[in-house]
C-alpha cells in the first residue's frame, strides 16, 4: 500500500491535469464551431463537447484509453487479422507494433550499452584511446541522426542488411554515449587509496577493473543504463521512419500524424511511453537486487 | 649485519599544491637491514606516511634514491614484495570483510581452499571470527582497522608496511596484538616498517626507532634498540626500556618545538 | 600509431594542452582523408554522400545561411529549451528527493515520461506552441528532462552516510544539508546528465524542425537540401552541428572539471 | 522471375493503388517479374534510393526529378500515369482571402523536401517574395498534416485534392468555408507521380526488358482501379503495414486519383511537359531549373509496353 | 549534584544485519550531569560510538530510554545542543579546511567576520595555522583528524561528543589537546561525552569514566574519579592517577576475557 497510494495520487492528480488541459485547449475549436454554425455555446456544452473530439487538439485520457483498448484487446480478439481468428498478431494492433520497437530497442540496447562499456574500458585503460575518442563521440553525438538515417539505412540496404539490424544500429547509436560518459565517470570513481591498494598487491589491470573499478562504477552505470535504454527506444523510433515507416510505435505515431489522428497518436505515444517505463523499471530492479548483493543498499 | 631491505639516499619529496610546494621529505638517509622491526614516530604532518609510501612506490621521491631489495621501489612493488596496512582501513564497501581479506589471495591467484584457510586464520588472528559475512560499515571503527590489518596479513610478503595499524585499538587488543606480531615477525623473519604515536609500543615493537621532524620532514634521530628480541610484555618495566623510551619522547620533543 | 605515440609521451603543462588538442585532430583528420580516399576512389554518386573537399567549398560558399541556421536552431531553440529542461528536472528531481512520498509516486510515473519519443512529441508539441522557436525549445526541454532527473535523483543519494551524520548533527535544515552537502556530493552525477543533454539537446532542436518549422533552421536546411538532393549543404550543417555541440560539451566538460575539482576522477588529470 | 524494386514517394494509400492492384491481382507475375513496394515517408528522397541501388523504379513528381537531373543525378521520365495536378493551396474563408492578390502579408504552409518547386514557382511568376515582408509572404514548411490550417497558424495550406483537402474536411470545416485554388486552374501545374529511373540503366536491353513489362502491367493496375475504385481502396488497405488507414479516407482519394489519372495511358504527354519546363525555368530570378533538359524523358518504354 | 544532561534507562539497541540480529547495547543505564567530562573505555565493538550516536539522534534505541536536557535526543539535536567529532575524519573534500570548519559556522547562521575569527581561532589551537587553504586530501591523516576536533570546536555547543579524537595524533600533540580540551571545559563548563582507548587519556581528563564489554554492549563500571578539577600533565604521576588507572585496567581486562 504505501507504494501503491504515492503512485496513484500522482496518476490521479496528472489526470486531473489532464482533463483540465483538454478542456481548456480543445475549446477553442468547439467556439469555433459553433461561430462558424453561428450558434451560443455555453460552459457544459464545451465541457461536453471537448472530451468527445474526433480530432482534439488534446485528447481526454478516457479517449486515448479507449483507443488502446481497442487497439489491443478488440483488435486482437475480435477484428478479421486479430490473433483469435488470424492466428498472428494484427498489424493494426498496438501489441504487434510495440513488439517491433520493443526487439529493435532491446536489440540495439544490448549493441549499444555493450559497445559503450567497451569504449570506456578503453577510454579508462588507454591514454591514445582517452584523448582520441571521447572527442569523436561527442561530435557522433551531435549529428542529427534522423538526418542520416535515411542514408544510414539506404547504404545498410545496399550491402544487404535489413530488417532489425538497421533500427537496432540506429539505436544503439544513440544509446552507447549516455554509457560512455556514465562509465568512463563510475570506472573513475575509485579513491586513491583504492586505488594504491591494488597497486600495492601489484594488481593487474584486468584485476583492477574487475575487483575495483567495476564494482565501483555501479551506480553509474546503472544510472546510464536507465537513461541509454530510454534512448534506445527513441532511436528505434527513429530508425523506423526512414524503414519506409510501414511497421513500429514510429509508424505508429507517424501515420497518425500524416492523417491527424491524434487520439492515435497519444495512443501510441502512451504505449512507447509504458515501454520504456517498464523497461527503466526492469533496469531499476536489477540495480537493487545487484546493490544489495553488494552490501551498498542501505 | 644483513643486506639492506630499504635504502634511503638524500631522499626528498616535495608535494605541489594549490599554494605553493610543500615539502613532505626532505635528505632523508636510511638503511634498514633484512629482519629489522623499524619504527617511524614523529608529529603528524612529518612524512611518516609519504615515506612509506615511497618505499611502496605510491608516491615517487623527487629527489635522490631510494631502494627495496636492491631494485627501484617500483620493481618491488611488481615483485608483490610487500603487504601495506593503510592509516585508514579503507576497505571496499561491497564486499563483505571476509571478501575484502580474500581480495589480495584471489588477485594473487592462491586457490580457492588456501584462500578460505588464510582468511579463517587471520581472521582469528585478529579476533574478528564470526564477522566474516559482515560489510565493512557494519562494523566499529577498531574491527574495520583490525580487518584491514588482517587482509595485509592474508598473503605472506617478506616485508610489511603498516601505517599506524593500532591506532583505533584499545590497549587489551592492542598488547595482544603488539605480541601475535612479534610472534609473527620471529617466527618468519620479514621486514617490517611500521608507523605508531606510541613510543612504549615502538619501543617495545622495533629493533630501530625512527624519529621525524616536520616542515620540512626529516629524520632527526634513529635510534637501535639494545633491548633482545625475545620480548615478553613485562620488558616494559624494565630500566632499560623506560631508557630508550626517553630517549625517543626527548627526540620526539626537540622536534615538536614545544616545551 | 601516432596518436598512442603521442599520447605516450608523457604529457605536460602548455605542451600537454597542445597535444591533447592534437591527438583527436589527428585522428579526425585520418577519418577525412579516409572519407575523401573512400568518395573519389569509388566514385560514390555525390547524392549519396559528398566528399569532404566538396563539403568544405559549400561550407565557404554559404557561411550567411549557415549562420542564420545556426542562431535560430541552436541559440534559441537548443539552448533555451537546454535551460529550462535542466532547470526544470533538477528540480523536480530535488522535490523528488525532498518527499518521500514523491520519490515513490514520481518517480515510477517520470520513468514514464523517459522515452517519450520525439517522433511522437515533436508533432504535438508544435501543434501547441507553433512553428517558431518556442517548439522546438520545449521538444528540447522535454528530451533532456530525463537525463538530468535521473542523474540528479542518483546523484542526491551519493553523499556517504557519515557525511549526512555531521549535517544532522547540526541540525541542518534540509535547504542547509541540500546546499552544502548533498547538492556537491551530486555534482559529478548531475554533470554526467549534463553532458549527456548537450548532445540531446541539439539533436532535439534538429529534429523537432522535421515536424515544421519557419524556413531557416539548421534541422529545415536538412531535410529541404536532402529533398534536393544537395548533400554536401547537408553536410555543412551537419558539420556545424557538430562543431557546436562539440563546444557545447566541451564548455560544460570545462564547467565540470571546475565544480567537481574534488573528485576522484578530476584529481590527478591535470 | 525478375526482380523488380519500386521506390514510392510517399506512405502506402490510394495515391499509389495501380501499383498495388497490380501486385495484389498478379499482373506483375504475369509479366514474370517479382516486384517489392517500398513505401515512402518523410525523409525518404526516391531520388537518393535510387542512387544508392535501393531500387529500380521510382515515383517522383517532376519538378523534383529535373532538379536532381540539373543536381546531377540523371533521372529519366519512361512514364507518366497522373495527367493531371493535384496541388492546391487551401485557405479559410474568413481570413478574407478571395484571390492570389491578397497573399502578400499572409502565412502560406508549403511542403518542401523537393516538393516546394511547384509553389515557388507560381510565386515567381505572381512575383510575390517567399522573404516575408509586407510584399511577400511568410512561409512556413508544413508537416505532415492539415494542423496549422486546423491551429490557425497559418491561413493557407498546401494541399492534394485526393488527400489533405478531405483531411481538413473530416476536421469539421465545411467546403463553404474553405477558398482552394488549384494549380491547374492558375496555369501553373507541374507534372506529378511519374516514373523515372536512372539514365544509364536504359542502354541495358535487359533492364529496359523488365522496365517495359513492368510499366504494361502497372498501367493495367492503374487502369483496374480506376474501374474499381472500392476495391482499389481495399487492396491499398490491405497493404497498410501500420493500420492507421481508414477505409472510407482510402475510397475517397481513390476517386479522387483516378480524376487525375484518368486520360493518360502511362504515355508521357509532351504538351505538358514543356508546360511543366516552362513554369520551372520561367520568372523570378531563382527559377527552379535554369536551362531547357535534355534527355530527361523517353518515350520508348511507353511504345513498347503499349505495343500491342 | 548539577541536573542530569544525558539520562539513559535500561537503554537497548540492537541492529538488524543479514546475519541476524547485533546487540550493540545492552541494558545501558547512565546518568551525566552538567558539566561532566565523561570518558568511555572498552574494547573495539563494545557498542562506544554506537552510545555516542545515540545520544546525537543518529541512531535510535530500540529499548529503553534516553534523554538529552530532559528532552528526546531529537528534540536537543534540533536545539543544537552539542558538536559531534566523528571517529573518521569526515571532511567534505570540496571545501578546504577552513571552509570545513566554516560549515557549521554557515549553517548555524553566524555572520562573516565572527566566523573568520573562530576559524582562525580554533585553527591556532590544533596547530594547523596556515593549512586553511588546503584541501582535505592534501593533510596527514592527524591533520585531518584535527581540522574534524577543530570544526566541533567552532561553534560553542554546550554538549561535546568526541569518538576517539585523538587516535592519530602522537604523544606530544595529543598531550597539548589534552591541556587545552581540559582548559576549554574548566573555562565554559561543557558536557563532555569522549570516547578513548587511551587509559591514562581517560583518567586524566574525566571525572566518570564508564567501561563497557562487547557482545552484547554494555556498561560493566562506572568509575567516579576522585582527581582534582585542576589538572597539571604531572598529576598522572601521583598515586591516586595511577590507582584510578589501575581500576580501568582491571575493568577493561574482566570485560575482554583475555588473561
Ligand atoms: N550500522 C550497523 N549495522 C550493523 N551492526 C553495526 C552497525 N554499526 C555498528 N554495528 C555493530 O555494533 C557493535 C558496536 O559497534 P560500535 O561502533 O558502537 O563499537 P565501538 O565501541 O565504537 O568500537 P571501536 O572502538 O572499534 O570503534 C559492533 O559489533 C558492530 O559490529
Ligand atoms: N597529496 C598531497 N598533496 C599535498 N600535500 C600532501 C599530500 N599528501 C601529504 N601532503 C603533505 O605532506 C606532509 C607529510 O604528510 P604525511 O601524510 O606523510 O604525514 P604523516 O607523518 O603521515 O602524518 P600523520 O601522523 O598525521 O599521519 C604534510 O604536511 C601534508 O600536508
Ligand atoms: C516531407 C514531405 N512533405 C511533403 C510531401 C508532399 N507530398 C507529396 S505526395 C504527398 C501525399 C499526399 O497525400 C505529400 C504529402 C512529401 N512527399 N514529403
Ligand atoms: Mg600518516
Ligand atoms: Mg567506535
Amino acid at each position: 500500500m504505501t507504494r501503491v497510494l504515492p503512485v496513484l495520487t500522482v496518476v490521479l492528480a496528472i489526470l486531473a491535469i489532464w482533463y483540465a488541459g483538454a478542456v481548456w485547449m480543445n475549446a477553442q475549436w468547439t467556439r469555433d464551431q459553433a461561430a462558424r454554425a453561428g450558434q451560443e455555446v455555453t460552459f457544459p456544452d464545451i465541457l461536453r463537447d471537448t472530451m468527445v473530439q474526433d480530432r482534439p487538439v488534446l485528447p481526454a485520457p478516457h479517449q486515448v484509453v479507449a483507443e488502446l483498448w481497442n487497439s489491443t484487446v478488440v483488435e486482437e480478439l475480435t477484428s478479421r487479422r486479430g490473433i483469435v481468428q488470424s492466428g498472428t498478431l494484427s498489424n493494426r494492433s498496438l501489441i504487434y507494433h510495440g513488439w517491433i520497437t520493443l526487439s529493435a530497442t532491446l536489440l540495439g540496447f544490448l549493441i549499444g550499452s555493450g559497445l559503450g562499456i567497451v569504449l570506456a574500458v578503453g577510454i579508462v585503460h588507454n591514454r591514445a584511446m582517452d584523448l582520441s575518442v571521447m572527442p569523436w563521440a561527442i561530435a557522433s553525438q551531435t549529428i542529427p541522426i534522423l538526418a542520416i538515417a535515411p542514408m544510414i539505412i539506404v547504404v545498410l540496404n545496399s550491402v544487404g542488411v535489413t530488417g532489425l539490424l538497421p533500427k537496432a544500429i540506429i539505436s544503439a547509436y544513440l544509446s552507447f554515449f549516455p554509457v560512455v560518459v556514465g562509465m568512463v565517470k563510475g570506472l573513475r570513481a575509485p579513491d586513491h587509496m583504492q586505488l594504491d591498494l591494488m597497486k600495492t598487491y601489484n594488481a593487474s589491470r584486468a584485476q583492477v577493473f574487475a575487483k575495483l573499478r567495476l564494482p565501483s562504477s555501479m551506480p553509474y552505470l546503472f544510472a546510464s543504463l536507465k537513461v541509454a535504454i530510454a534512448a534506445s527506444l527513441v532511436g528505434a523510433i527513429v530508425g523506423e521512419l526512414p524503414t519506409g515507416a510501414v511497421a513500429g510505435l514510429g509508424a505508429r505515431l507517424l501515420a497518425g500524424s500524416y492523417y491527424g489522428q491524434t487520439v492515435q497518436i497519444w495512443a501510441a505515444l502512451i504505449a512507447a511511453a509504458v515501454l520504456a517505463g517498464l523497461m527503466v523499471g526492469l533496469i531499476g530492479l536489477i540495480q537493487r537486487q545487484a546493490l544489495r548483493r553488494m552490501g551498498m543498499a542501505r | 649485519m644483513a643486506p639492506p631491505v630499504i635504502e634511503a639516499h638524500a631522499l626528498g619529496l616535495t608535494f605541489q599544491t594549490n599554494d605553493g610546494p610543500v615539502h613532505a621529505l626532505k635528505d632523508v638517509n636510511l638503511t634498514i637491514g633484512k629482519g629489522e622491526f623499524v619504527s617511524f614516530i614523529g608529529p603528524s604532518g612529518c612524512g611518516k606516511t609519504t615515506f612509506l609510501r615511497a618505499v611502496a612506490a605510491l608516491e615517487h621521491p623527487t629527489e635522490g634514491t631510494l631502494t627495496v631489495n636492491g631494485m627501484t621501489p617500483d620493481a618491488a612493488r611488481q615483485a608483490r614484495a610487500y603487504g601495506y596496512v593503510f592509516q585508514a582501513a579503507g576497505l571496499y564497501p561491497w564486499r563483505t570483510i571476509a571478501g575484502n581479506i580474500r581480495l589480495p589471495l584471489e588477485i594473487m591467484g592462491f586457490d580457492r581452499a588456501e584462500q578460505a584457510a588464510r582468511v579463517e586464520r587471520v581472521l582469528e588472528l585478529v579476533e574478528l571470527e564470526g564477522f566474516g559475512n559482515k560489510f565493512p560499515w557494519q562494523l566499529s571503527g577498531g574491527m574495520q582497522q583490525r580487518a584491514s590489518i588482517a587482509r595485509a596479513l592474508a598473503f605472506d610478503a617478506d616485508i610489511l608496511l603498516m601505517d599506524e595499524p593500532f591506532g583505533a585499538l584499545d590497549e587489551i587488543v592492542r598488547d595482544h596484538l603488539n605480541e601475535q606480531l612479534l610472534q609473527l615477525w620471529a617466527r618468519t623473519g620479514k621486514t617490517i616498517g611500521f608507523v605508531t604515536h606510541s613510543i612504549p609500543e615502538a619501543v617495545y615493537l622495533s629493533t630501530k626507532i625512527v624519529v621525524m621532524s616536520p616542515r620540512p620532514g626529516r629524520i632527526t634521530d634513529v635510534i637501535e634498540s639494545p633491548l633482545p628480541r625475545e620480548r615478553p610484555l613485562d620488558i616494559r618495566d624494565t630500566p632499560q626500556f623506560i631508557e630508550v623510551a626517553h630517549r625517543v619522547r626527548e627526540g620526539l620533543r626537540a622536534g615538536h618545538g614545544h616545551d | 600509431m601516432l596518436v598512442a605515440r603521442l599520447a605516450a609521451l608523457r604529457v605536460q603543462g602548455s605542451l600537454g594542452r597542445a597535444l591533447r588538442l592534437a591527438a583527436p585532430l589527428i585522428f579526425g583528420l585520418t577519418l577525412l582523408w579516409l572519407w575523401e580516399a573512400i568518395v573519389t576512389g569509388a566514385a560514390v554518386p555525390r547524392v549519396i554522400l559528398p566528399a569532404p573537399s566538396a563539403i568544405a567549398e559549400r561550407f565557404a560558399a554559404s557561411t550567411s545561411i549557415l549562420w542564420v541556421d545556426f542562431v535560430q536552431t541552436f541559440v534559441k531553440g537548443a539552448l533555451s529549451g537546454y535551460a529550462m529542461g535542466c532547470g526544470a528536472a533538477t528540480l523536480l528531481a530535488i522535490l523528488i528527493d525532498r518527499s518521500p512520498f514523491l520519490t515513490r509516486g514520481l518517480l515510477p510515473v517520470g520513468n514514464f515520461v523517459a522515452a517519450l519519443p520525439i517522433i511522437g512529441i515533436a508533432p504535438i508539441l508544435v501543434m501547441w506552441f507553433g512553428f517558431d522557436w518556442q517548439s522546438k525549445a520545449a521538444v528540447v526541454a522535454v528530451m533532456v528532462f530525463f537525463p538530468v532527473l535521473v542523474n540528479t535523483v542518483e546523484g542526491l543519494r551519493a553523499a556517504d552516510p557519515m557525511q549526512r551524520d555531521l549535517m544532522h548533527t547540526y541540525s541542518a535544515s534540509y535547504w542547509q544539508a541540500l546546499w552544502k552537502l548533498r547538492l556537491p556530493a551530486a555534482m559529478p552525477f548531475i554533470f554526467n546528465g549534463l553532458k549527456i543533454a548537450t548532445t540531446l539537446a541539439l539533436i532535439g532542436a534538429i529534429v523537432a524542425e522535421f515536424f515544421g518549422s519557419p524556413i531557416r533552421g539548421m534541422g529545415f536546411r536538412i531535410s529541404t537540401e536532402v529533398g534536393r538532393l544537395r548533400l554536401d549543404m547537408v553536410w555543412a550543417e551537419i558539420a556545424v552541428a557538430a562543431a557546436a555541440g562539440s563546444a557545447f560539451y566541451g564548455i560544460v566538460a570545462a564547467i565540470e572539471r571546475r565544480v567537481t575539482f574534488w573528485h576522484p576522477s578530476q584529481r590527478g588529470r591535470g | 522471375a525478375d526482380d523488380f524494386t519500386l521506390q514510392l514517394k510517399w506512405v502506402t494509400q490510394a495515391q499509389f493503388a495501380g501499383y498495388y492492384v497490380a501486385l495484389e491481382n498478379g499482373f506483375y507475375e504475369e509479366e514474370d517479374l517479382n516486384v517489392t513496394i517500398r513505401p515512402g515517408g518523410p525523409d525518404i528522397a526516391p531520388p537518393q534510393v535510387l542512387a544508392g541501388g535501393g531500387a529500380d523504379v521510382i515515383v517522383e513528381w517532376m519538378p523534383a526529378a529535373l532538379a536532381a537531373r540539373e543536381a546531377g543525378l540523371p533521372l529519366v521520365n519512361v512514364a507518366q500515369p497522373f495527367k493531371s495536378s493535384g496541388m492546391m493551396l487551401t485557405c479559410l474563408a474568413d481570413t478574407g482571402i478571395t484571390g492570389p492578390e491578397d497573399f502578400p502579408g499572409r502565412t502560406l504552409g508549403v511542403w518542401f523536401f523537393g516538393n516546394e518547386y511547384p509553389f515557388l514557382s507560381w510565386m515567381s511568376t505572381l512575383g510575390i517574395p517567399t522573404e516575408g515582408g509586407p510584399d511577400g509572404v511568410e512561409v512556413l514548411r508544413q508537416g505532415f498534416n492539415v494542423d496549422p490550417l486546423l491551429q490557425r497558424q497559418a491561413d493557407c495550406i498546401s494541399t492534394m485534392t485526393y488527400n489533405e483537402y478531405w483531411q481538413v474536411i473530416d476536421a469539421g470545416i465545411a467546403e463553404e468555408d474553405l477558398i482552394t485554388f488549384k494549380y491547374e486552374d492558375q496555369g501553373v501545374a507541374t507534372l506529378e507521380d511519374g516514373l523515372y529511373v536512372l539514365e544509364d540503366r536504359l542502354s541495358d536491353p535487359e533492364f529496359e526488358d523488365r522496365l517495359v513489362r513492368f510499366v504494361r502491367a502497372s498501367m493495367r493496375g492503374w487502369k483496374w482501379a480506376e474501374e474499381n475504385p472500392e476495391d482499389a481502396a481495399m487492396i491499398v488497405l490491405d497493404y497498410d503495414d501500420t493500420g492507421a488507414q481508414t477505409e472510407q479516407h482510402q475510397i475517397r482519394m481513390m476517386t479522387e486519383v483516378a480524376k487525375l489519372t484518368a486520360g493518360s495511358d502511362g504515355t508521357l504527354d509532351l504538351e505538358d511537359y514543356e508546360r511543366t519546363v516552362a513554369t520551372l525555368l520561367g520568372g523570378g530570378s531563382d527559377p527552379v531549373i535554369s536551362a531547357e533538359p535534355e534527355g530527361a524523358y523517353t518515350l520508348d518504354i511507353t511504345e513498347q509496353a503499349l505495343a500491342d
